[in-house]
């Protein structure tokens, strides 16, 4: 690819772009949330039209005017915001487009056991062909998507982001099947925001930056990480987790006590004190984010408590936990956290509507720019607030999430993976950000499937396997391979 | 300029959604774009096509068309739809949908005009009539509301439900009989005008701008285009969106009631018949004005807009003294060659 | 013929009494309207005096399949007699033979079948003979007030329906008798709420207007209400099936005059299939069977008359 | 034991989705089950109505009720709204709707019914009314499936425009007269039995069952369910979402033609007013059997018991001799009582 230019309306999302990629490399793609990485791969992809550049595949200039034809040509692309059709069982989904039929009936058994085969060799084999992907997790559709990807037999294969819904296992597992592509001669393009993923499995290393490629043909594993953040960034970032203050000895602000759910968890209980950062470790899947959505109200617990500075909240209410001063910034952003044909502003200000208001009516004045404010101590890129959200990068319409509940002023701030796909500049400030929210007495809790971050952003650390409280201890006792240790166990301490 | 942040080429075809982007309203549009309901370039396309049915009406038929007296008929033809409209751009902008706008209608007149309804209007005053025709409008839209939010039934069945029943009711009560009014204080009073314009069409103008208020500068129009965007970010960022559904369908069953007592003042009578085939008429006002069927998107501006082309449409039609049946070819030639126009120029605003 | 007036006064008769137990059968069109409302009621009342009849109406419908599924039901129900006032002639006229064949005598009301082997009977409001008695009577004010160039108008009832173009037909034929022309025409929909929409936009096409026939009382209410409203009165108003509305504005003067469709037509419907099944005939003919075709009258109701119909009118 | 992996319990709100939830075919259930269309759950609850309606019927009409002949008639009026309601599960999973079927309806068995038509059939066969028929209605089909899927017009928009249309041309061609059809033979053909089973029944069976193995057994089905679950998803995987979408349109088109071709043989007319209301009737029938108006869900054989529990509804009432304002009253409460009775099931099951 080179001299790519893909214009939006009243963005440049490429200005001029150059990529190359070479049989049986692993080729990574590195840059700021909203550089322009899924634009570009998804130019490459057919489903955008570049304006301008040419795509020169096997030393011939093609045009791709439809997904169709890329993958005709032999790209297959696993894209950022998941690609599955809910609706449709996993087998279904991973033959969409290239179904496996004899004269247009479908050949159900023959897909269900390419499937199955396929799902076994990503090393999971207990997804069902036949279960409908709106029931997994968001790990268990990227194992699907991935299926979806090595099932149609490509030569290049782009990955967006795969490992950002996934754990360190999932991610060793994912890297073993990239080896195995890679072997056989096909080109993985490889986009993540963890550095340290790229140093083991990338070969060579593309940075964008605003759209312009700044740095291509980098070696991965030489090139040090500093020089990596400084051309992404255009400064130098120390990616450390921040100081932790003193937690004061105060009285328990959260506390949770016994809450349950049938099939989920149960019988989970902690306390959290305000300036406090309980993190909670585990496995994708293990249920934390079931557990703080049922502390939020979100869910009903079938037993158990949950009071706020001594009040109890009324089980299966949402409504009781944000007046009691509880937020949460959920997995899913798209589905469960933002109104993507809305505004910036107005996301950011939806759970804080009636602070600007008088008798019902809006100030708008005070919101767009208590907004602004906020959008622009995130750095949030492009800084507009009137833009729609779906526009946005994925690592920015997070940090629309959070806004949102930095702007209400939580008590409790409940974070379910709140750097899920955030670039490392904005992750290192929303790392400072928890912490400054704990210095100021926010109780805060994190989930998160990076242990690293956890273990560093935590004052005190829950370890979750399987719907139960494994272990719990201060941060600073445990490392990666103590809490890895942990969960492979199983049984509570 | 325009300021807008249109969104890209990649528009899901199948999906219930107007192709034209909306603006979101920058620090920079005109007052003027601003009033069109911060999504100028769809309105625009609108006020081309009504403006465009004017010259077609004026050339046709002239003064005929062009005469004050003929433009307050529209306006007050307009009127009953057009209130019954602004309600439903909230209950779909918010994600739901309500067929029995026309039966709630025809119930409230037939309630409101009862014997018994009368006799007391006759003892108190003529609002009683108008509070009972409310009432039972609010009470049909809160059993819509209930059904939809609290019972989980789908908005397209719960009302389909309630079409049958309420006109079915309404049949019952009115024994098939057309009730006559026969208050002439309220024909008299809804039937006036002040300063020349008719009472009717200053209610719709009060309950557009109310309702433009409601939708655009208050908290409810902001929970209500949330939960139709996303009902499960709403719930999670701590919006009631059970009660706010319900809300709704009042807000809409009320405006119902509204448009009953507005139909009896314009044609003397309560009956089970009227309001027939409202819920299309409204539906495709509030659609053709730009509101997203899916929910989350809808401006007043649009709907109102919707409800005077249509309108025109038919009195320029009446005044060519066009056939039915040619009409109605024409009309859907028509509706569909202004969305199609409304794109391309939206497109086009939207590369410069 | 005038049978509407089907009184119980024909003494001499003993048809009245009663005879074997018969099943009626009867379907209509849907009653959403005064007119079709009339029919109903008109024709249970009649059933209700005969302790010899059980009478079974299904629901009405504009759905000619639906009527057609009532139909058979009515044929697997094995009732004596059926008595159908088609949504649509033609449409029923398949089912209603199978009836016949079944041996279930049909009396075919209002709307006819398209083969006269469909029913035994036929009474028919005549609506091509509505226009006609409405257009010569617009032609005889024509005359009597001296209208040179007169503008008349005419507001129709559903225009997708046969019988609105009989109507239409019918006015306009008898107005090509006086050298007349309808020069604005519009269409609303046997409502009220319609009437009221055609009739304000007529109003604006046609400034000023001589003669205005429309073809049905009931949404007549909204039309008088839309003069009202426009504060038009210039117009001589003519209406049609003759409700009670109607006639008492006749008798006020804010109305010209209105021509009657008989309400009563399925009525005499149930009274003939009851003869019918009963092997009776009619006493007041001479013949002594019950004749295959009756077509009633559409006599043209104005100040002069409007006591002696007033009974007749329907309240819609 | 039940095998379905449920969805959590926070159903947004507002969304026009049926509570129940879909089961999943595990490897576990029942040949039956997997035949009810893979949401066993959903469709027992439908079942449950229709022999509770069964019940009643037996109850208050006993044998008239019970008779074969009964069943029947009751079949053979299914079998029009069937046919269309079938195509209409199509357009409605892939993510549309279509308003204009009973007007698509209206002009084909118009157009097939004219002179011209006729003399030609005469000369050839009555195989020449069909293709007319068939002709028709795909053209109308082609026409919405081009405006929504290519000229990217909300489905709403375009089929209502296409509901105005058809209808006023079927009455241009018509002269707003009903045309008879001359053929015996055609009416015999299509008005006759196989084996004591009507022509028009055995079609319907025909068509539902061709719709089923075409939404659950081949590739079209599989994307048509992909482009209404998930347009953007459905495109990236290769699928022509444009291509499928008008496809869809076409389908239900063609459906419409054959619908009538029943219809004309079941009245021996073609006229301008036949079909009315049929919109809501096949919309109403694919919903209550489950099938999401968001698109991306539904299931024929729901669709078929919807279609059935409307028509046996009509025919328990009409052989209790019920008015029809009472029916209409009852009409609604059983509906909402059927759909709030199915979810409690749903919810049962589902927690065993
Ligand atoms: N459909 C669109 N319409 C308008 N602007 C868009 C659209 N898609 C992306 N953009 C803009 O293009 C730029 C690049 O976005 P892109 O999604 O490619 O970033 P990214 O590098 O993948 O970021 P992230 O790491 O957060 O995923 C951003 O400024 C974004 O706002
Ligand atoms: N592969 C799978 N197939 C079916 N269901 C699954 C699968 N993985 C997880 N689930 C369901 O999801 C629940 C928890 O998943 P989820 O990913 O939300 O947990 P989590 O611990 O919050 O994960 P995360 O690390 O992503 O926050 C489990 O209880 C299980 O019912
Ligand atoms: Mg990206
Ligand atoms: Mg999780």
């Amino acid at each position: 690819m080179a001299g790519i230019v893909k214009r939006f309306p009243g963005v440049t999302a490429l200005d001029g772009v150059d990529l190359d990629v070479l049989p049986g490399e692993v080729h990574c793609l590195l840059g700021q949330n909203g550089a322009g990485k899924s634009t570009l791969i998804k130019t490459l992809a057919g489903v955008h039209t570049p304006d301008e550049g040419t795509i020169t595949w096997d030393g011939t200039e093609v045009t791709l005017g439809h997904p169709q034809a890329a993958m005709d040509m032999g790209i297959a692309t696993m894209y950022q915001e998941l690609d599955l059709v809910e609706g449709l069982t996993v087998a279904e989904n991973v033959f969409l487009g290239h179904e496996k039929s004899r004269f247009g009936f479908s050949q159900r058994s023959a897909a269900r056991a390419a499937t199955r085969e396929l799902l076994a060799g990503l090393g999971h084999p207990e997804i069902s062909p036949t279960a409908e992907v709106g029931d997994l997790s968001a790990a268990g559709q990227q194992i699907v998507s991935m299926a979806r990807a090595l099932s149609r037999k490509a030569r290049l294969i782009v990955m967006d982001e795969p490992s950002a819904v996934l754990d360190s296992g999932e991610v060793e597992r994912l890297f073993d099947v990239i080896r195995q592509l890679t072997a056989q001669g096909v080109a993985v393009v490889y986009i993540s925001h963890r550095l340290e993923e790229i140093r083991v499995i990338g070969d060579r290393v593309t940075v964008l930056k605003d759209g312009r490629t700044v740095a291509t043909g980098l070696p991965a594993k030489e090139t040090p990480t500093s020089e990596v953040i400084r051309l992404m960034t255009g400064r130098s970032i120390e990616y450390v987790f921040p100081e932790r203050g003193t937690t004061p000895q105060d009285e328990p602000l959260l506390v949770v006590e016994g809450i349950s759910r049938r099939g989920e968890f149960e019988d989970v209980s902690f306390s959290v004190r305000p300036g406090e950062v309980l993190g909670l470790a585990g496995l994708v899947g293990a249920g934390r984010s079931e557990i703080v959505e049922t502390v939020f109200g979100a869910r009903r617990a079938d037993a158990g408590t949950v009071t706020v500075g001594g009040r109890r909240l009324r089980p299966g209410s949402v409504d009781s936990a944000v007046s009691a001063g509880v937020g949460l910034a959920p997995e899913e952003r798209k589905s469960q956290a933002l109104v993507l044909g809305d505004s910036v502003a107005h996301n950011i200000s939806m759970a804080t509507l009636t602070r600007f208001s008088l008798g019902g009516l809006i100030d708008r004045g005070a919101e767009s720019e208590a907004a602004q404010e906020l959008a622009t101590s995130l750095e949030l890129r492009p800084t507009g607030i009137t833009r729609e959200i779906r526009t946005l990068s994925g690592g920015n319409q997070q940090k629309v999430v959070l806004a949102r509940w930095l702007l209400r002023g939580c008590r409790v701030l409940l974070l379910d993976e709140p750097t899920r796909g955030v670039d490392i500049g904005a992750r290192s400030e929303i790392y400072a950000l928890v912490r400054r929210l704990a210095d100021d007495g926010v109780a805060v809790v994190v989930v998160s499937s990076e242990i690293e971050e956890v273990l560093g952003l935590s004052d005190r650390v829950l370890v979750v396997g399987d719907g139960q409280v494994l272990h719990e201890a201060p941060a600073t006792e445990l490392d990666e391979h103590q809490v890895l240790d942990i969960i492979m166990r199983g049984d509570a301490a | 300029m325009s300021v807008e942040t249109p969104r890209t080429s990649e528009e899901p075809a199948g999906t219930q959604e107007m192709a034209a982007p909306a603006a979101t309203a920058g620090s920079g549009p005109s007052a003027l774009s601003r009033f069109l309901g911060g999504s100028a370039t769809r309105n625009l396309g609108l006020v081309i096509a009504l403006v465009i049915l004017c010259v077609v009406g004026l050339a046709t038929a002239g003064e005929r068309f062009g005469s004050f007296d003929n433009a307050l008929t529209i306006l007050r033809l307009a009127a009953v739809v057009g209130v019954v409209s602004v309600g439903m751009t909230f209950v779909i902008c918010g994600g739901g949908i309500d067929l029995s706008v026309g039966a709630i209608v025809a119930l409230s007149s037939v309630w409101a005009t009862t014997l018994a309804t009368q006799t007391m209007a006759e003892d108190i005053h003529w609002i009683v009539m108008v509070l009972t025709a409310l009432l039972v409008g609010g009470a049909c839209g809160l059993v819509n509301g209930l059904l939809v939010a609290y019972g989980k039934v789908a908005p397209f069945i719960a009302t389909l439900a309630m079409l049958a029943s309420a006109r079915g009711l309404a049949e019952l009560i009115a024994q098939r009989r057309t009730q006559i009014v026969r208050d002439r204080s309220f024909i008299d009073f809804f039937g006036g005008s002040v300063i020349g314009i008719p009472v009717l069409v200053i209610i719709f103008a009060i309950v557009a701008a109310l309702g433009w208020v409601l939708l655009n500068r208050t908290t409810f129009g902001r929970r209500t285009l949330a939960i139709g965007g996303n009902p499960e970010a709403a719930r999670l960022a701590g919006i009631k969106v059970e009660r706010q559904t319900a809300y709704l369908y009042v807000l809409l069953g009320l405006a119902c009631g509204l448009a009953a007592v507005m139909l009896m003042a314009r044609t003397t009578t309560g009956t089970s018949t009227h309001g027939q085939l409202l819920e299309l008429d409204t539906i495709a006002a509030a659609v053709i004005g730009g509101t997203l069927l899916s929910g989350g998107r809808g401006t007043i501006v649009g709907t109102v807009l919707g409800v005077l082309i249509f309108t025109t449409l038919t009195n320029v039609f009446t005044l060519n003294n066009v056939d039915t049946s040619t009409q109605n070819v024409a009309k859907g030639v028509i509706i569909v060659a202004a969305v199609l126009l409304q794109q391309r120029l939206a497109a086009r605003r939207r590369s410069t | 013929a005038d049978t509407t007036s089907s009184d119980s006064q024909r003494a001499g008769s003993s048809n009245d009494d009663p005879g074997d137990k018969v099943t009626i059968g009867f379907s209509g069109p849907a009653a959403d309207h005064g007119w079709l409302g009339a029919i109903n009621s008109a024709a249970q009342a009649e059933a209700k005096k005969f302790s010899d009849v059980e009478f079974k109406a299904a629901e009405g419908t504009n759905d000619a399949s639906q009527q057609i599924a009532q139909v058979e039901t009515f044929i697997n129900d094995k009732v004596d007699a059926i008595v159908l006032l088609p949504t649509d002639g033609a449409a029923l006229t398949e089912v209603a033979t199978k009836a016949m064949n079944a041996g279930i005598i049909v009396v075919n009301v209002d709307r006819e079948f398209s083969t006269p082997f469909a029913a035994r009977t036929t009474i028919l409001g005549d609506n091509y003979g509505m226009g006609v008695s409405a257009g010569t009577y617009a032609c005889k004010l024509v005359k009597d007030k001296n209208l040179t160039n007169p503008v008349i108008a005419e507001i129709a009832g559903i225009d997708a329906l046969p019988l609105t173009q009989d109507r239409s037909k019918g006015f306009a034929d008898a107005l090509k008798g006086c050298n007349q022309t309808v020069d604005n025409r519009v269409a609303a929909e046997f409502t009220v709420e319609s009437g009221e929409k055609v009739a304000s936009n007529l109003l604006q096409a046609a400034p000023k207007i001589d003669i205005i026939w429309n073809h049905d009382d009931d949404q007549g209410v909204g039309v008088m209400a839309a003069f009202d409203n426009a504060k038009r009165n210039e117009f001589a108003f003519i209406g049609g099936a003759g409700s009670a509305n109607a006639m008492r504005w006749i008798k006020e003067g804010k109305m010209e005059a209105t021509v009657l469709y008989p309400p009563t037509q399925a009525a005499d419907g149930v009274r003939l299939a009851r003869l019918l099944a009963q092997d009776k005939s009619m006493s007041d003919l001479v013949q002594v069977a019950v004749p295959r075709r009756i077509v009633l009258d559409a006599p043209v109701v104005t100040k002069d008359n409007v006591e002696e119909y007033l009974p007749l009118g329907f309240e819609s």
